[in-house]
């Protein structure tokens, strides 16, 4: 049986001006269960809480109702009082006399009489309430970090400077991602491969680092604190532990195909590693195209292989292992423009092509050994034309969003072809010219007295004359149609989430924006979070970004990590869903409404009435990753599932008191 | 520079404006003027206007502005602009609204085009087809550029490719009558 | 098999060798093309730039006939047609309404479930390529032929549903069976002004002007359209061109049919190819006799 | 009723709130000293999704004269998809409610943001008025 | 005699002897010639009770709930919407496929014994040929989406606030709280169903229209993306009331709202309340 204490704030006058203080106390008295009942005049004051203390004692009370402020203010304080006066904290129910009553009524006795209601809402909830424990859930001090590119390097650096065991995986056979790629990095054109290399070897060598290049995550268990991952090793037919990298095997390799790395601009052999410093740096075998493996012929690499690495019969491996903490690094791919772009040729030209074979193309170590040349004959191009825009902010063919990096590329694009070119002519077609970025605009302006014409307007259509190229544009700014003969022309096309990134959401548990993009657990507040506690984002997979935010957010969501790992425990909150297993039929409806994954069924063995031992299947609700929304609770029909803290008979007792 | 006073929507403006963007079936708001239409418009060349700046100019509320210019009477309708606008703006589309609009205030800029359309329907009323040859002759007699075409003329006659009986079709009535209900909804969709 | 046919005005003059060459064409493939009878003009190009329902209107008769005549497919082959017949009927699909007011207004039933097609995807799509290779018997082999669409066949895109609005492949595909061979050109759905030549000649010159300059450039011996006021914009402005622009185009044009006729071994008289402005003869002859070569060979 | 109730009468209205958003949106309402009716009573629950239908059913059977369910706007939703179950939740028992005869004012869901206190009190306020337009509410299913 | 009820034997009989089920639910002739009831079959012996006729109205499916964890397979007659209710316990969750074996027969509609006309549930039947079965008598009858079995939801929905509220008055007033609609229905499939959960007080003892009708509309709430419109519901009713009215509503709805679904054409398609599309109708703003 309840004995229930109902204490009404008088909150110096906030309350008591607009609200008989006096008189709700008064009602209170007879509401059912309700002991004791009085008001005061600063409840959460030290004396006020002492009265609360000496209440509980003095008649034996084990349920309380604070009737004061927002309970987003002072809930937490009261529960205390509760645990300090003897009562289990969930003992508590707060009534909101101020901001929901007293600030925003004038007239004093309607305002008293909702008040009255307001604590009888209260008395019958609380007379309603269990106490409530929370549980501990172990810390794994490891985190994982998905994607290695310039984002999850940096996420993985981080954290594992701190001191913690970090495990970095990407799928490709080195890490690095499209950083090493490029030439230079806007504004301060510094060599992209030489800030980005030296931290793939950082990352290589660090001892919390351990590296899984070539593999990829599969399946994902768990809850924070606890993830259990398994991770896919593809087959690199090349046993790492034997090979020094030598590269004896590369040069020997009779077949050549198209390198990925350069776009298929370039050659590359079957064994191979994508770039020169790769890491790790050792070769794999490409299997679709290495002949010992297509046609059971050559076997050359074996055979030159001074340290016999080679292993034709090597086979994909899986490792679990299990984390406290998930970084999402996955990056962007580019949006495919070939497939819908008709008026710009289909990809058919090939002196149309987009800013990362640009890219390429004037990179020393690239295909081209750094001269820009038409990839249909060789020769130099005079006249480039840059267009932007390509997939962005076309919400008929492409994405409706900007990509927020190719503004500056692009900038960057042009100075660098007129840097190698003085006499070139560079013609860039923009709608506008977004720059907001420390001494990005200042690149901008330098650009254009390098020499680059900006024409406002989006390219109408691209077609071949002769061996040239015709763009036709419009001059929106002399509303003039414009007509460029150029003899090549790069494409800033859109940033998109990278290929499989959404299956991935799905096997971490949560749901990517319409875009595909990561979404944040809050735009504002919780920009690196995840809706599900434990995974975090960092770079391009959470939407378009350029390398210095890819970076800060990279360590943003490395501190988050490093705070969690820190905890040897986590303390779980107590209200979440509970199955009452003797009325739960296991229909399992509530398993996909639940935002974080929480329910299963699980199966329980019992004796059905006619006193048979059967099995069957009931939800079980993981309080580690149950948040407390009750949404399962809704679906639940007969209300086999309930939410501790707002059970069902709870807010039905609240509803009902209201029309005694 | 002539220079524009805004706000210049006046509300009977704005209404003109909403209604015939619907009956074209355009979101105006939608276009930011990037200018795509322009720049593809075979057309775009010999127009006073682009059709992005027509467009500018009913986003800026200036009707009779966009309904004087030459540019939506030289529109081909070609739609190679709708076909390729970012936003799916039916710009041909809202070019033919813009030109039923201004031949219903009789301002036109483009009179050979108009009058070329007129002797065109008045013949299809008349015989339910569109001769060419008497189109071609009548126009050329009204329009005062009588030789134009006289040349190529002797050839189409003498390949048959021309006859001077226009074909007619039997029921005649029923196409004088279709334009008699067209009209009087005085092209309203 | 039977198709509705509707030739519309232009094949009843400028156009009449297109009739013509649709008719053999059919005669040797073994389909029907039967004309909508007491057909009236659709309204192009005139009717849509003057009021909207009477441009819905005009079509709409001919089509509630051809229904009415229990057809489920009809074939028209001037582009313009095509155009105002397949808006019509999407403008009646999409809205019950606009659909009961055409009714309304033609006095007629009109379901707007007759399926329109370009005599263009006819032939290309509907009947196939597999079907006219057999028929080849002269193949046009080796001629560099610019397939030239225009605006009307492939725009606007979810209207006319060709199979790519900004670089269809239908009639180059069938110059290919033909034994032609088809150029890479950039103007392929470009306007060729339509009926801007008369209003305004210096307009429609300029247009047309362009259109064959790219053709010649790209290397085209011959021109392939599926319109036939393209047709005579392209064929009969030559001359003209080349006295107000000192250009020297002597580009021969072609409805598309007249080269299937021809590969299926009808001769260019039968075809009525002297009706053309510029001369095709010789280019006819060369074309045939490498082709005859071929086959030899 | 007699006409002495009708003079009598105030509407009792119940608003569930979720905690994250409309709570502290009618927070913040307080806090900037709006006014708005007395009838307005609000429960709190974690989130919109908490809201059972039944409790609306509940309520009116009680003898509620209005009832209001709001939370997070979309993409909002503190749980990340709470909101898009109470959507399609409540837009099938507001369908339902009126067809069983429940006048459609009676019953609302909106979406109430933390910062949107003048939303909130705009909200109940019409909602007030709309209620006493139509009168006291028969009980779902009793008689007067 | 028909030969579905030839052939209904012979299967049975075969299934029995074989032992391939340990025994076989479909109908068998009543005490009236306008009732026919449903029948367990133990054994081949008594196949020959087996009967398909006009008056084969209840459905069978039911009653599998009976025995969830059954020593062997059972047997089990379904029409369309027998089949349609075998789906929904699966996908609740309540009943295995590997325990039961499907006789699939195509069924073209029963008659009201009181009437001798076409019963009002076979009158709306969407898919009178059964979607799941391991053998299947009788040749496919064929099926249309009959929208004119939102007709009357449509009327109803024409009444102004005041005679929607009597209506559904006038009918909540008969209700006598038997739960034979709740009994029935196989979407009604939970251990404990709302209404007997007294601690919790989802619903008053009492029988009064306030009860009676809060009842009804939670039922039909509950089983509001589940409903397989068999129609079991307002046939059993005592009182006749008009449950379809409630349940169709609901469907209509639904379909308007989310899109076209109907329940239990398959057991994996997850039903429109326990889901969402970011793109939803959006009238809360």
């Amino acid at each position: 049986m309840k004995r229930i204490g109902v204490f009404i704030c008088h909150c110096g006058s906030n309350i008591a001006a607009t609200v008989d203080c006096a008189k709700v106390a008064e009602a209170a008295q007879a509401f059912p269960g309700v002991s004791f009942s009085s008001d005061y005049k600063y409840m959460c004051s030290e004396p006020g809480q002492e009265f609360i203390k000496d209440s509980i004692k003095k008649y034996d009370l084990n349920a309380i109702v604070v009737a004061s402020c927002t309970p987003r203010m002072h809930e937490h304080t009261f529960r205390k009082t509760l645990a300090n006066g003897g009562l289990n904290p969930y003992m508590f129910e707060m009534t909101n006399l101020r901001e929901q009553c007293s600030w925003v009524h004038s007239d004093i006795e309607k305002a008293t009489a909702k008040a009255i209601d307001l604590v009888r809402m209260s008395v019958a909830k609380v007379a309603k309430n269990e106490e409530l424990f929370s549980s501990t859930i172990p810390m794994h001090k490891k985190a994982l970090v998905i994607g290695a590119g310039i984002a999850g390097m940096q996420a993985a650096l981080d954290i594992a400077d701190a001191g913690h065991k970090v495990v970095l995986v990407d799928r490709e056979p080195t890490i690095g991602g499209k950083m090493p790629m490029l030439d230079k990095t806007f504004p301060t054109m510094d060599c992209s491969a030489c800030i980005s290399t030296p931290k793939m070897v950082e990352v290589a060598q660090h001892p919390n680092i351990e590296l899984m290049a070539y593999s990829e995550v599969v399946e994902i268990n768990g809850f924070i604190g606890n993830f259990d991952v398994t991770i896919k090793t593809k087959a690199k037919y090349v046993d790492h532990a034997k090979c020094t990298g030598c590269g004896l095997c590369e040069t020997k390799c009779p077949k050549k195909v198209p390198n990925e790395y350069d776009l298929g601009m370039g050659l590359r052999s079957c064994i191979y590693k994508p770039f020169a410093q790769a890491v790790p740096n050792k070769p794999v075998i490409d299997a679709q195209n290495c002949r010992k493996l297509v046609e059971g012929k050559c076997g050359v690499c074996a055979k030159v292989c001074p340290t016999g690495a080679i292993k034709y019969d090597d086979t994909e491996s899986f490792t679990t292992d299990t984390f406290g903490a998930i970084v999402m690094a996955t990056g962007y791919d580019l949006f495919k423009w070939e497939d819908v772009y008709g008026e710009y040729g289909y990809g058919k030209y090939p002196d149309v092509v987009t800013g990362l074979h640009f890219e390429r193309m004037v990179n020393a170590s690239g295909p081209t050994g750094g001269k820009l040349k038409r990839p249909s004959d060789g020769t130099t191009p005079k006249t480039v034309v840059f267009i932007k825009c390509v997939g962005s902010r076309d919400s008929a063919k492409g994405k409706s969003y900007c990509s927020r990096a190719c503004c500056m590329y692009t900038a960057k694009h042009a100075h660098q072809f007129l840097d190698k070119t003085p006499d070139g002519n560079a013609y860039v077609f923009y709608m506008d010219v977004r720059t907001p970025g420390k001494g990005y605009d200042e690149f901008y302006e330098s650009t254009l007295r390098d020499g680059a014409v900006y024409l406002r307007g989006r390219v109408s259509k691209i077609y071949q004359e002769g061996g040239k190229l015709i763009i036709k544009g419009e001059d929106s700014l002399i509303g003039k149609q414009v007509e460029v003969t150029a003899d090549m022309v790069v494409l800033a096309t859109a940033m998109v989430p990278s290929a499989g990134s959404r299956q991935l959401a799905q096997t971490v548990g949560f749901l990517p924006d319409l875009n595909g993009w990561y979404q944040e657990a809050h735009p504002k507040l919780r920009p690196v979070e995840t809706p599900t506690a434990g995974v975090f984002l960092a770079g391009a997979c959470q939407g378009p970004k350029d390398i210095p935010d890819s970076v800060a957010q990279a360590g943003a969501a490395a501190a988050k990590v490093c705070g969690l790992l820190s905890k040897s425990q986590l303390e779980t909150n107590p209200m979440t869903a509970k199955t009452n297993t003797a009325i739960c039929s296991g229909c399992g409806t509530c398993i996909p409404v639940c935002p974080y994954k929480a329910i299963q069924l699980e199966s329980i063995t019992e004796r059905d009435h006619h006193g048979h031992r059967i099995t069957r299947n009931v939800a079980s609700v993981n309080n580690g990753l149950c948040q407390g929304c009750g949404a399962c609770t809704v679906i639940c029909r007969p209300g086999a599932i309930d939410l501790q803290g707002f059970k069902n008979d709870q807010i039905l007792e609240e509803v009902d008191s209201l029309w005694m | 520079m002539e220079k524009v006073c805004l706000p210049s929507i006046s509300g009977k403006n704005h209404q003109d404006i909403q209604h015939l963007a619907k009956e074209a079936g355009v979101e105006l708001t939608k276009c930011y003027q990037c200018g795509k239409c322009s720049a593809g418009c075979p057309v775009g060349f010999a127009m006073d206007e682009s059709p992005r700046r027509v467009i500018r100019l009913l986003q800026l509320g200036l009707l009779d502005e966009a309904l004087k210019t030459h540019s939506i009477w030289l529109c081909a309708t070609c739609d190679t602009c709708s076909t390729r606008c970012p936003n799916g703006i039916a710009v041909a589309a809202l070019m033919d609204t813009l030109r039923q609009e201004a031949k219903r205030r009789s301002i036109i800029t483009e009179k050979n085009i108009n009058l070329f359309n007129e002797i065109f329907l008045s013949n299809v009323k008349m015989f339910g087809r569109s001769p060419e040859v008497i189109l071609s002759g009548l126009y050329n007699l009204k329009s005062g550029n009588l030789f134009q075409d006289a040349d190529a003329g002797s050839h189409l006659f003498k390949t048959g490719k021309a006859h001077i009986l226009p074909s007619k079709i039997k029921n005649t009535q029923a196409i004088k009558r279709i334009f008699a209900k067209c009209l009087e909804k005085g092209g309203q969709h | 098999m039977k198709y509705a046919y509707y030739p519309g005005c232009s094949l009843d003059a400028t156009g009449v060798e297109f009739d013509t060459s649709n008719k053999l064409v059919a005669k040797k493939m073994g389909f029907d093309l039967v004309e909508i009878p007491d057909w009236n003009c659709c309204g192009a190009s005139s009717a849509h730039a003057v009021n909207h329902m009477l441009a819905l209107a005009l079509p709409a008769r001919n089509l509630a006939i051809a229904e009415a005549e229990g057809f489920d497919t009809v074939a028209i082959p001037c582009a313009a047609c095509f155009a105002r017949c397949k808006t019509t009927a999407f403008e009646a699909q999409s809205s019950p309404e606009t659909k009961a007011k055409i009714s309304d207004i033609i006095e007629m039933d009109y379901q707007a479930n007759i399926e329109i097609l370009s005599f263009l995807d006819l032939l290309g799509k509907k009947i196939g390529l597999d079907k006219i290779k057999p028929h080849v018997i002269k193949p046009l082999t080796g001629l560099k032929i610019a397939s030239y669409y225009g605006c009307l066949l492939v725009r606007p895109a979810k209207i006319a549903q060709s199979d790519d609005p900004e670089n269809p492949m239908v009639m180059d595909n069938i110059m290919a069976v033909l034994g032609a061979d088809p150029v890479e050109w950039g103007y392929k759905t470009e306007c060729c002004g339509a009926s801007h030549v008369m209003p305004v000649p210096k307009v429609g010159q300029q247009m047309i002007h362009d259109i064959l300059k790219n053709a010649q450039i790209n290397g085209a011996e011959a021109i392939s359209t599926a319109c036939p006021l393209c047709m005579i914009n392209l064929d009969m402005r030559q001359k003209q061109l080349n006295a107000q622009l000192g250009t020297n185009f002597n580009i021969p044009i072609f409805h598309f049919t007249e080269l299937v006729a021809l590969s299926f071994g009808y001769s260019p008289k039968e075809i009525g190819l002297s009706k053309h402005f510029v001369s095709s003869e010789n280019l006819i002859k060369d074309t045939l006799s490498t082709g005859a070569r071929s086959d030899g060979a | 009723m007699d006409v002495i109730e009708e003079q009598q009468w105030e509407p009792k209205i119940l608003a569930f709130c979720c905690n994250w958003c409309a709570y502290s949106g009618a927070d913040l309402a307080g806090l900037n000293r709006m006014k708005y009716p007395e009838n307005i009573r609000i429960l709190r629950v974690p989130c919109s999704a908490r809201v059972n239908p039944q409790f609306i059913l509940r309520a009116f059977q009680k003898g509620a004269d209005g009832v209001l369910v709001a939370g997070c706007h979309p993409g909002d939703c503190h749980y990340a998809t709470g909101n898009y179950y109470t959507r399609r939740r409540f837009q099938v028992m507001k369908r339902l409610l009126e067809y069983s005869g429940i006048d459609p004012r009676r019953f609302q869901a909106k979406w109430v943001s933390g910062a949107e206190a003048d939303k909130f009190r705009a909200t109940v306020t019409k909602l007030c008025e709309d209620v006493k337009a139509i009168g006291p509410s028969r009980k779902l299913g009793g008689s007067k | 005699m028909s030969d579905t009820t030839v052939k209904m034997r012979d299967i049975a009989k075969d299934l029995l002897d074989k032992g391939t089920v340990h025994y076989i639910i479909g109908w068998e002739k009543g005490r009236f010639s306008n009732q026919s009831p449903p029948a367990f079959i133990t054994s081949a012996a008594h196949a020959d009770r087996l009967i398909w006729d006009e008056y084969c109205l209840a459905s069978t499916a039911k009653y599998l709930l009976d025995d969830k964890f059954p020593a062997g397979k059972i047997g089990i007659f379904a029409r369309g919407c027998d089949a349609r209710a075998i789906n929904r316990l699966i996908q609740d969750g309540q009943i295995n496929r590997e325990n039961i074996y499907i006789v699939g027969i195509c069924c073209s509609g029963m008659k009201d014994p009181a009437t001798g006309n076409t019963a009002d549930k076979c009158q709306h039947c969407t898919h009178p040929n059964p979607i799941v079965y391991d053998i299947l008598i009788g040749d496919p009858v064929p099926e249309t989406d009959k929208p004119e079995r939102f007709k009357a939801i449509e009327e109803l929905e024409k009444l102004s606030p005041d005679e929607k509220h009597a209506y559904w008055s006038k009918q909540f007033e008969k209700c006598i709280r038997c739960y034979a609609c709740r009994n029935v229905c196989p979407a009604c499939n939970c251990r404990e169903c709302f209404v007997d959960q007294y601690r919790v007080g989802w619903q008053g003892k009492q029988n009064n229209l306030a009860e009676n009708q809060l009842f009804g509309l939670t039922r039909a709430y509950h089983i509001a993306d589940r409903c397989i419109e068999c129609g079991e519901c307002a046939r059993a009713c005592p009182m006749d009331l008009p449950l379809m009215e409630l349940n169709r509503k609901l469907i209509k709805d639904i379909n308007q709202l989310f899109g076209p679904y109907e329940a239990s054409l398959d057991t994996e398609t997850t039903p429109p309340l326990a889901k969402y599309h970011l793109k939803d109708l959006e009238e809360f703003m």
